[in-house]
């Protein structure tokens, strides 16, 4: 049943309330569509998602609106009120030379990083999560306090956990370079958030153990809703577990594994406090959220700052919507 | 035989070796946090790998604070709202999203994806609007309401795909029953869905414990804050000196509460519960 | 009460027509089973009376009201699901009762009846287990109490015995079949049981591939089967059909060449058809072959016998290799290996010309029209 | 509460605060809300910017760092309008002039900051060194302890720590270095001019440079204050640049290094060069949405006054903004360095954040990002001064 | 291929005694198939030998090695589960070639057997399809093929049939009996359909309540039942049941006295058990029952006729509201509300004791020990 819903592609194969619809036809005749049974359902539908689109106009409406408006115009924080509209000229504009974001060699620098961390990190976090939810899955002794380990660092502050691992990543009294010393991997203290070949990959190993629990926790909540008899089934067919896991596990909980991470995709290419934190905005690992954030906030330039906001914005939205393409694709071909 | 057994327990070694790591990854940054915490200050900057001294200053220190404690109750009452709201309106939307066709519905779920592709601090000063409109300033209601922004994208995601898989039987039966979308919501699906319910809940919880730039920007007095702001508000000797024992005391007293509720939850994480609804 | 009319309906699924211009009246009171091959569409044709699936096309009545885009509970129906679909979370007796809640009944009236429904089908032990703690039959028999606590007006079965044991089976049909007199409620049964169908059944519906082949009575479908693929469809063992030659007889009805048998005179009004003017199917049940024992070797070779206590069925290899199957009491006299001459009552024997549809019997009156009709 | 007011985050100077504050409710009979902030000045000016932009009165008087007034005057009433005239008179000329933007007080000098050199007594007599009074003379010294001390066995030994990491701390020691040479400039000039470009300030950076994986450890690049003071309060530093905070928790009770540190200005830019220590420290400033600004003025005037700012220097060596307290006896016993360093908190040199306004965060944050890649040795001091130049030019194409 | 020893085997769900002291052989290429009632255990015993529960208590052999402790594929086994258990995100196809483990050079053999099966199968046009999108027949078949593909020493089948309709039914059950005798390997099926028992079993085990009942071949059971538990389990419609009063008599058997019929001899060697002396019931199968029309209203009354086509079956209503059944051929001479009295052939009659055990037939040479055995 899972797979006839691959749940990112929405367009194609979602299922039929009342049950059944053919996955390669979507397409209804349209006498059908009018019945009342079914206007009665949708109705009901739109009733229930009322609450929660209301919720969100309310909180995000209107500020994202305003994010919009400010990135053509040159409003300052201090003078918020007094901002002109000024066109593009905040993403590029031609006055002796080329100005504006698209120009400027940092962002660019900042959206390589922005992608390069959220690619490694998340598939670093996806594959982790899926072992630490196979691990949990299994029935030993122990069980319950292990799951409760694994969720810990999910469970620590942001704020508070970068900074542990600042303190734990220092160079001089830092307990990593200091065990790493003491196993002799390491002849001299290494500057892990300073080095700016280092640094991207501390901050890559923090956000992988900050965020594998929210990859494995739902995954886990999928494999606890497999069906065991087809279990049983491999069980008998003689099935190496490998291939179970591959062909049988894997495909059944591709959909809660494609949420879980186009969740922390989004999470990942928004990144901002483990870095801010851990290797405040020196230019190797700046990201675009921390772009946006000094023009916004220490730069006062709201109206540059939206406007990366706003890039930022569309970026995150390509990424997602090849995501959704490809994983639909990749889901439409596994049947 | 003897080899069979061999390889059982190669793989039983295997197993637990693969725990082991897996939870010294997971816990050592904790497990120091701990150490640190309970180290006098004048010992910070040496490394040490076990609890050798005993010292529950910092605790004192931190739990002596009223503030902190206010804090903690602020968190838990907003925290807990955000799980009920995001929840209920999760669950209701996932309904619609997950087992009605309509058209738009694709439109919906981006537009709810949408939301979580900004920035916070790119919404940071519409909100702050938002909140003094509706008067919420200052108020745990005015992070309840701004949480959301970030727990009901993935709280709704999460649910539908959950609702997808239930057997569509299940559903017809309620509708034969007479039942309407409400009860088969609340009698049949809610009950099937705790593994999804309680993973999300969980995780909306835990965003919503440790969210930090929303409280810290919409709540201004010390009564009101939430733990993570009242954590980095902890007061060192002065401007520059961050209080690193108190942090980290602070940090290991409000992660205790999530490791119980993580025990407690996770029990509703089981397997099976649909099993015996359907022949196949 | 309510009867049910359907008129032209039609389902599509995307391109697929599985529902086929379907009409039918069902009176109020009757009991009407569905039959045919797995897939012909018997489930989605329930489900389609049940407003389960949305009629792509024509009209459903109840009671001469069009119900196409009311409820199921609007409509006052019950429904067994061929797959239990039990709330997996909820008692046997909360899934019992769950229907009745939900109608607002009262407290005491809900516990009545559950526990009523319960007794009637052996549950009354199991009343606080969880579905998966249950067989395969006890799971059965909750969704069959489910759908009958509401008593509603109209009840669908959709293969409910399929997993019960032959005793609970003969029981729990009769079960039904008494709960049908009491409540006088209009039932719709879907099975691929030839017992429960024949037994249980007013009027049998045979679906083909989403068309309705015949509607009648048990008795109707059996001794006057409309199409060779009802003749064949009903009855078990199946009619043995053999390809013959037919030729029209004034006289008698018609005359057909049988390899290997000869030549016999049916009372049919056989007219050539379309296609190669006499070609036709003779179709005779197993119990009206009549075996005798040949002493020379000739006849045909008894390739199997089976034995079922009450009766034995002999299957016989003709030469082209297709079987012929014939009832005989038990135990047989036959043993296998035995050759055996065949025989059959002409009275007895059913004609398909070459689109599958019967030959009508022959009357005398009728009989030069049939002749006429042909030669036109 | 009548009044609200934001001053200080942490401990020592926001229970100083608090006490003040209680006080002034004593005397005046009103109430007030003392709310905390976050401890990043960064952040903390995000929340205000935050809060005033809405027009919100939520917060009446704040507490501003040095460099803000020009950013936040807008927001901020002009005290001269609520304040009795000549109130600014005794206060440290140079920093009243930072407040007073387009001749508007936008705020109260409330106490001083001033970057200071620690050392560590006992190791400069062991290897029989005086105390460094040029950048050159430190880094020799440096690099003999250091070796020394290396040798000893005391592997993790350093030199000299200071705040390398990219952030508002390095535009601070890296204009103490510039501004020490004569000529170096303080990167634009009162005039708007921008001046960073030029061989002192080449010179200075260079050296600076020379420090790291020399005497200051490659990690320095991400110290802050404290990165700073732990390497140097355990023992594993002989200098440090740090601001005068430090010496509280330095000669504390538990501290490996009691008794053995020494505290002197910074040093000079060569032997004709001068200690140049930037100015920090922090205002009182009463929003413009307050809906009762003559009480939150007087409110700041209360916490600004010479009782006041004793009360304060004595309790938590916070430098006050009124020469007069420099010499008081009871301020120097508890804090004896306030005498001999003086001249270096009365001439420190502000940061070119009046004159910038809007642009210092630009124009820090640019030239805090190059001193860091000429630290890290990815650019030349000269090459990377120069784009610096540029880059600046840039900023500043629709004017200060 | 293998044959198969249970030896005591037990199986408890926490306190509940699912299976109890189960001890048979099963020969290496026998066709063995459990029925009982519903709930019995027969899934349970099934999964027992499949390996997918542990046995709690007893042993396991197969070819006289005990496996207790072997994984399935290790005993050589494969399964059709009662509930398809079909991997929902596969095809129709992979679910069949999933489980051929063959090297990777024999690609080809997969596709070949994997479309052999399904051909076998009739499932050749849906191989692309999705379960989901199948019929519950159509599934069933699916989960048939992929058991039959790998071709395993001991196959199990669980209800296999139980949703395919009565053509195919009979088609997938020859099928499976040609199967079994070409790959001549051990198979196991459970059923509740007395047809598919009888006809496919080498021996058929009852099952009752976790125990076995009786072991036997089909006319073994039919003819001999062992019980009375049994005798009311094979056959359908069921045999009747009536309590008489049974005494032994040394010449002919013994003597019963049957209410409303009268005193009969039959030549069982029946001896008065424990309980009340004489207590025994009378056991008769509704084909050796025989109605003669009553004329003056005496004997019982017809209160149903089933039709069935090639018979029907006529239920008379005893004095105490239990029903008799008696096999009629089609059309019946008979008709609802006539009176009849009944006979019956003490050949065909059986007599079980208080106990419900069977009594033995009477021998001339046993009679006298029985006789004494009865008076000791
Ligand atoms: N959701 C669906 N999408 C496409 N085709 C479907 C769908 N549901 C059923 N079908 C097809 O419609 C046909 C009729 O299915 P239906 O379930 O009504 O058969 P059935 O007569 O009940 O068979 P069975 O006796 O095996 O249960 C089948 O060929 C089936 O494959
Ligand atoms: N996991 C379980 N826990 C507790 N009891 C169980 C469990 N599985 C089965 N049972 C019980 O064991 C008994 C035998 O079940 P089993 O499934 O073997 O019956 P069955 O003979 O296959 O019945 P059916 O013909 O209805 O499929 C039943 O009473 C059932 O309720
Ligand atoms: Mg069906
Ligand atoms: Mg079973």
């Amino acid at each position: 049943m899972a797979t006839r819903q691959p749940t990112l592609a929405q367009t194609s194969a979602a299922q039929n309330p009342g049950g059944a619809v053919d996955a390669t036809q979507p397409a209804r005749p349209r006498r059908e569509r009018g019945t009342r049974v079914r206007r009665r359902r949708v109705r009901a539908a739109w009733l229930f998602l009322t609450p929660m689109l209301i919720g969100l106009a309310l909180v995000a409406g209107w500020p994202l609106a305003r994010t919009f408006w400010f990135s053509v115009t040159d409003a300052s924080l201090s003078s918020l009120e007094g901002a002109n509209f000024i066109g593009f000229e905040n993403y590029l504009v031609h006055d002796n030379g080329w100005y504006g974001i698209l120009a400027d060699p940092l962002w660019w620098q900042s959206v390589w990083n922005t992608l390069y961390f959220a690619l490694v990190s998340v598939s670093l976090e996806a594959v982790l999560g899926v072992i630490v939810a196979l691990v949990l899955n299994a029935h030993f002794r122990g069980r319950t306090l292990v799951r409760a380990a694994m969720l810990i660092p999910w469970a620590i502050p942001t704020v508070v956990s970068a900074k542990i691992w600042a303190w734990m990543l220092n160079d001089q009294f830092g307990i990593i370079n200091h065990l790493l010393m003491t196993l002799g991997l390491i002849d001299a203290p290494l500057s892990w958030t300073a080095d700016a070949s280092l640094s991207m990959w501390a901050v890559i190993m923090v956000d992988v153990w900050k965020a594998t629990p929210f990859v494995a926790l739902l995954v886990l909540a999928a494999l606890q809703m497999l069906p065991s008899d087809c279990y049983e089934a491999a069980k008998v067919d003689g099935i190496h577990p490998l291939r179970v896991f591959f062909r049988v596990t894997l495909p059944l909980i591709t959909p809660a594994l494609l949420v879980a991470v186009i969740f922390r995709a989004l999470d990942a290419l928004r990144v901002f406090d483990v870095i801010y934190v851990l290797t405040s905005n020196a230019a190797s690992t700046m990201t675009m959220s921390i772009y946006a954030r000094q023009q916004l906030v220490e730069f006062q330039d709201v109206g540059y700052g939206s406007a990366a906001s706003t890039l930022l914005f569309m970026i995150i939205a390509l990424v997602t919507v090849v995501y959704l393409y490809l994983g639909r694709r990749q889901l439409g071909g596994g049947s | 035989m003897t080899l069979r057994r061999l390889k059982g327990i190669a793989l039983t070694i295997g197993f637990w070796l693969l725990v082991a790591v897996l939870v010294l990854y997971a816990i050592f940054p904790f497990y120091y946090a701990i150490v640190t915490s309970l180290k006098p200050s004048s010992q910070l900057f040496e490394v040490s790998y076990w609890v050798d001294s005993l010292d529950f200053s910092n605790y004192v220190t931190v739990l002596s604070q009223p503030t902190f404690l206010a804090a903690i109750r602020n968190s838990v009452i907003v925290a807990l709202s955000v799980v009920l709201i995001a929840l209920l309106l999760g669950l209701t939307a996932a309904w619609a999203l997950g087992r009605v066709r309509f058209r738009g519905r694709t439109t919906v779920m981006m537009i709810v994806l949408g939301v979580s592709m900004f920035p916070q601090v790119a919404v940071l000063s519409g909100l702050f609007e938002v909140i003094r409109t509706l008067d919420l300033y200052n108020s745990p209601g005015g992070l309840i309401l701004s949480y959301t922004i970030f727990t009901l994208p993935f709280t709704v995601w999460i649910l539908t795909t959950f609702m997808r898989q239930l057997p569509d039987e299940l559903e017809e039966a309620a509708i034969v029953d007479g039942a309407s979308p409400w009860v088969t919501l609340t009698k049949v699906f809610m009950p099937l869905l705790w593994p999804a319910m309680a993973t999300t809940g969980l995780l909306a919880f835990i965003a919503a414990w440790n969210e930090f730039l929303f409280a810290l920007t919409f709540t201004l007095t010390d009564s009101q804050r939430t733990v993570p702001v009242a954590i980095a508000l902890i007061s060192g000797g002065s401007q520059y000196e961050l209080p690193w024992g108190p942090i980290m005391a602070a940090s290991v007293i409000v992660t205790v509460p999530l490791v119980v509720l993580v025990v407690i939850f996770q029990r509703r994480i089981v397997s099976g519960l649909t099993a015996g609804a359907v022949k196949g | 009460m309510a009867g049910l009319t359907l008129e032209r309906v039609n389902k599509r699924f995307g391109s697929t027509q599985v529902i086929d211009d379907v009409s039918m009246q069902i009176d109020d009171g009757e009991f009407i089973v569905f039959v045919g091959p797995s897939g012909c569409g018997k489930s989605t044709l329930l489900r389609l009376i049940a407003g389960l699936e949305s009629i792509t096309h024509g009209d459903l009545m109840i009671d001469d009201q069009r119900v196409n885009n009311l409820t199921p509970p609007e409509r006052g129906i019950g429904m067994v699901f061929q797959s239990y679909a039990l709330y997996p979370h909820m008692s046997v007796y909360d899934n019992i009762a769950f229907g009745l809640k939900l109608a607002k009944q009262e407290k005491q009236t809900v516990d009545e009846r559950a526990r009523h429904t319960a007794k009637l089908l052996q549950l009354d032990g199991l009343l606080e287990r969880l579905p998966k703690a249950l067989s395969g039959g006890q799971r059965q028999r909750v969704a069959i109490g489910r759908a009958m606590a509401r008593e509603p007006k109209i009840l669908l079965f959709d293969e409910p015995l399929s997993n019960l044991d032959a005793a609970l089976r003969v029981q729990t049909r009769n079960e039904i079949a008494r709960l049908h007199e009491r409540l006088g409620s209009t039932m719709i049964y879907v099975t691929h049981d030839q017992v429960e169908a024949m037994t249980l059944a007013d009027r049998i519906v045979v679906l083909n591939a989403g068309h309705v082949e015949q509607i009648g009575t048990p008795r109707e479908l059996y001794e006057r089967p409309a199409s060779r693929f009802v003749a064949g469809f009903i009855g078990s063992p199946k009619m043995n059909f053999i390809a013959v030659a037919a030729e029209a007889d004034a006289e008698h009805g018609c005359r057909v060449e049988i390899p290997a048998v000869g030549q016999r005179t049916l009372p049919l009004a056989f007219s050539a058809g379309s296609g190669s003017a006499n070609e036709a199917t003779l179709g005779v049940r197993p119990e009206h072959l009549i075996p005798t024992p040949s002493e020379h070797g000739e006849g045909l070779e008894i390739v199997n016998v089976e034995y079922l206590g009450s009766e034995a069925y002999l299957y016989l290899e003709r030469d082209d290799g297709e079987l012929l199957v014939c009832r005989s009491q038990a135990p047989s006299p036959f043993r296998r290996g035995q050759r055996v001459t065949l025989d059959f009552d002409p009275l007895h024997a059913h004609l398909f010309d070459c689109d599958g549809r019967a030959v009508p019997p022959y009357e005398r009156h009728a009989a030069p029209a049939a002749a006429q009709g042909a030669a036109s | 509460a009548d009044l609200t007011i934001s001053c200080g985050a942490v401990g020592a100077e926001l229970k100083l605060c608090k006490e003040g504050v209680a006080r002034w409710e004593a005397q005046s009979g009103h109430s007030v809300e003392v709310v905390s902030t976050p401890n990043s000045a960064t952040e903390r000016l995000s929340l205000y910017q935050q809060i005033l932009n809405a027009r919100s009165g939520d917060i009446d008087v704040f507490q501003i760092d040095v460099v803000w007034p020009g950013m936040l005057a807008p927001h901020l009433v002009d005290l001269n309008e609520y304040l009795p005239k000549g109130t600014t008179d005794d206060f440290f000329d140079a920093i009243v002039d930072n407040n007073t933007v387009d001749g508007r007080l936008v705020a109260m000098p409330w106490f001083t900051d001033a970057g200071v050199l620690y050392y560590r007594k006992d190791l400069l007599e062991k290897y029989g060194l005086a105390v460094p009074t040029t950048w050159e003379q430190l880094t020799a010294a440096a690099r003999t302890v250091q070796t020394g001390e290396r040798q000893a066995g005391h592997k993790d030994f350093w030199g000299f720590v200071f705040q390398g990491r990219a952030y508002e701390g390095l535009t601070v020691d890296a204009l103490e270095w510039i501004a020490s040479y004569p000529g170096g400039g303080t990167i634009v000039d009162d005039a708007g001019d921008i001046t960073v470009d030029n061989p002192q300030a080449i010179k200075a950076l260079t050296l600076a440079a020379s420090w790291i994986g020399d005497i200051s450890p490659k990690g320095v690049l991400n110290y802050t204050e404290e990165e700073s003071r732990g390497v140097f309060q355990s023992g594993n530093a002989l200098f440090m640049r740090n601001w005068p905070y430090a010496w509280d928790l330095v000669q504390s009770e538990q501290s490996d290094i009691r008794d053995k540190v020494g505290v002197v200005a910074l040093p000079a830019g060569g032997a004709d060069g001068h200690s140049a220590a930037v100015l920090g420290g922090w205002n009182l400033a009463v929003s413009r949405y307050s809906e009762h600004p003559q009480m939150a003025a007087d409110l700041v005037a209360f916490l600004t006054s010479p009782a006041e700012q004793k009360r304060r220097a004595i309790e938590g060596s916070y430098n006050p903004t009124l020469p007069a307290l420099y010499k008081d006896k009871e301020v120097l016993a508890a804090v004896p360095f306030f005498g001999t360093l003086y001249t270096t908190f009365t001439s420190a040199i502000p940061r070119p954040a009046a004159v910038t306004g809007d642009k210092y965060p630009r124009v820090s944050n640019a030239f805090f990002n190059t001193v860091h890649e000429v630290l890290s040795g990815k650019v030349g001091a000269a090459q990377g001064l120069a784009s610096l130049q540029s880059e600046l030019e840039r900023i500043k194409r629709r004017r200060w």
